[in-house]
């Protein structure tokens, strides 16, 4: 039976897969981010982790505005590395489960209601590939099978924060009808605090991202009614991305184990991670 | 507001992507998005005019994206900045000088801001 | 104000296309059909309908298995003509209204947590194109403004009627908030029984639809929670598109005013018609 | 028993198009579909071997092409029907010789089940 072992809630900076991929890991300006995701990925490993759902955005590497979908669910047993407008990243192309993303795309369109776009090709970006090789092994290929599910938050309208929430239930919904003896991870990825554009570049909350770290793993549901006005006031407009976190935490029992947590705040976003482990499955084990 | 409209502009400096402006700046998102392919970014740097021309980019679209008017492109011309992040990484231009240009300030006094100044950063 | 005014069952069987462009609306075969939408054609025009809003689906047209949405809205100014394998059909572009569709897309996503697609660039299918022509003038121009909405019922697993009927509801709610005096018609298109593979190829079942042409008038609910197994024995397996009509009356009050029916069963499929006006907006008129 | 894992094959002579069967008909499916272009119809004409190729597809689909026999697209090989209608749009095959192929019968005697047996239909 498909058991739902735990949460993780982190940024995906791009410079961080650029600074990966030169191991850049000692360099000062880095170190404090990338020794934050040292005790995330061994954490993993020991509690067996088989498959990880991974919330995420595109950010224009696959999808455009010309079909651009609320929530896109990957089917596939491979997905290509993304080129984002400077080459792909040297990484094996990411290993899907058809079989178990099947499972869930049946369960969440039939049972949850949730009225996903459904992609048997799909091409890998940033927003999944920053955090997925800090946090499993990928040499010689993949530890993990990854099932990816693109949220937007580019183009508004935006789904609800509410709405990320009802779907982190119907995910935990669907992995525990799965037949088979799966251990698996949600992953949400954002932010933290950050904004691209006009006067208000650069943009950054570092109280507000302390505040939404604790508040995540203590009491998320309180985070469930911000409208999407108010994450882009505190975070910056780009930060809305902070809302795929609930996509994660709703999947998990409203008390968690905290594992780990890191923050870090150079240059022009909040970097966060944080590490939670479900109540019942722990308890269970 | 923006619960009802999807249309909120009231938070200063920032120009929240509605549909409004992806209608508006569809032509000019669509050829930055194109530029995720290696072989479009060569045709590009061929002939930047014939390429945009490809795409149905107005004059001001082609003077604005030449000029690296990323303020312009977005504040006036419906751009979406994960769209021209990838015209940016064509010419060379990072996240960095392209919200310097947004913020009226050079790279340098951008810098100055930062508390950890990482060379790429986003 | 928006006002719902009235809400459409359609079939959109290919060769009725075919059968209109080449001006076949007398010949014996096909008069039973074309004269049934003649009532339709004029009571909408004596209703001043300004918008339609027609839930339909794609046969392959614009959208591929590669990514494939359960819900997809329109939010353009015009979209072209499909051509479906033996060229695009004689008809003007489909006149559009991004303005109204976008706010559509912000009351559906936001206040109703639907997860759609939405698409700023669409090829008309003749899900869409058979009933349009038959119902609204064309020439010179459309004498309608058109938001369609793309029900994926070709590959499983399919939305359930009774999201198609939340659905219904939830245009309701955006119409009804669209500050504009437009006077909109739901349009459901599909069906009815018909299957179009197996052993089973050609099955019709007319006691099903006469049914279904009932309920779907008088007793709606009763059809929600029919699984999509039971719309597939009954109507064969293509006649689960009939759950799309589930969208259009759920956008109407409970109590209808039966305007016009029409029933023929001819080759292959059973072709329905159905006009149902809206009860508060005739009240109020 | 569809409600949980969309695979339900249980009505005779019904082959549901599930997930299971589009991911196995990704590729097949995917030739038909680009058929809604002329351009491809016209390349297909002239080599049918290579258009398939182009895609992907195996000796034994693009034989069960060839030889028109949509009873074994369908159920061995993941075809949906809305897609293959455009290799026979293309071939000239409506869905009635289609649908008798399936069906283990002639036009005529298929025709001969219709009640009001129009030329063209669907
Ligand atoms: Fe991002
Ligand atoms: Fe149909």
């Amino acid at each position: 039976m498909g058991r739902l072992v735990a949460g993780i809630g982190s940024s995906h900076v791009p410079s961080v897969g650029v600074a990966f991929d030169q191991n850049q890991q000692e360099a000062p300006g880095w170190k404090p981010l990338f020794d934050g995701y040292k005790p995330a990925k061994a954490w993993l490993k020991d509690v067996g982790i088989t498959h990880a759902i991974v919330l995420y955005n595109d950010h224009g590497t696959d999808f455009f505005f010309d079909k651009y979908p609320t929530f896109a669910l990957g089917v596939a047993d491979e997905y290509p590395i993304g080129d984002e407008g400077w080459g792909a990243r040297p990484l094996p192309a990411v290993k899907g489960d058809a079989v178990f993303s099947w499972h869930l795309a049946n369960s969440l369109v039939v049972e949850s209601e949730f009225d996903l776009t459904i992609c048997q090709e799909m091409v890998m970006d940033h927003g999944l590939l920053v955090p997925l090789p800090l946090l499993f092994d990928h040499e010689p290929d993949w530890s993990v099978r990854t099932v990816p599910f693109q949220v937007n938050v580019l183009q508004h309208p935006l789904p609800t924060p509410h709405r990320l929430w009802k779907l982190g239930q119907a995910l935990r919904t669907a992995v525990e009808s799965y037949p088979d003896d799966v251990r698996v991870v949600v992953v949400g990825t954002g932010g933290l605090s950050h904004q691209l554009h006009g006067d208000r570049f650069g943009h950054m909350n570092s109280d507000w991202d302390k505040e939404f770290l604790d508040r995540i793993e203590d009491d998320p549901e309180s985070l469930v009614d911000i409208p999407h006005d108010e994450w882009m006031e505190r975070g910056g407009a780009e930060a809305v991305e902070m809302m795929v976190w609930l996509g994660m935490r709703g999947a998990l029992t409203p008390k968690v184990n905290k594992i780990h947590r890191n923050y870090y705040l150079p240059m022009l976003s909040g970097m966060g991670l944080t590490v939670l482990e479900d109540t019942l499955t722990s308890a269970a084990a | 507001m923006s619960r009802e409209t999807g249309h909120s502009d009231h938070i200063p400096g920032t120009c929240v992507f509605t549909g409004q402006r992806s209608q508006q700046g569809l032509k000019l998102n669509s050829f930055a998005f194109s530029l995720h392919k290696a072989e479009n970014r060569e045709a590009y740097r061929q002939d930047p005019d014939g390429y945009m021309d490809g795409y149905g980019l107005s004059a001001w679209e082609k003077q604005k994206v030449k000029e690296k008017d990323w303020k312009a492109l977005i504040e006036e011309g419906g751009g979406n900045i994960y769209m021209l992040l990838k015209v940016g990484a064509m010419t060379g231009d990072g996240l960095v000088p392209i919200g310097a240009q947004q913020r009226g300030e050079s790279v340098e006094e951008f810098m100055k801001t930062r508390n950890v100044p990482l060379r790429q950063n986003m």
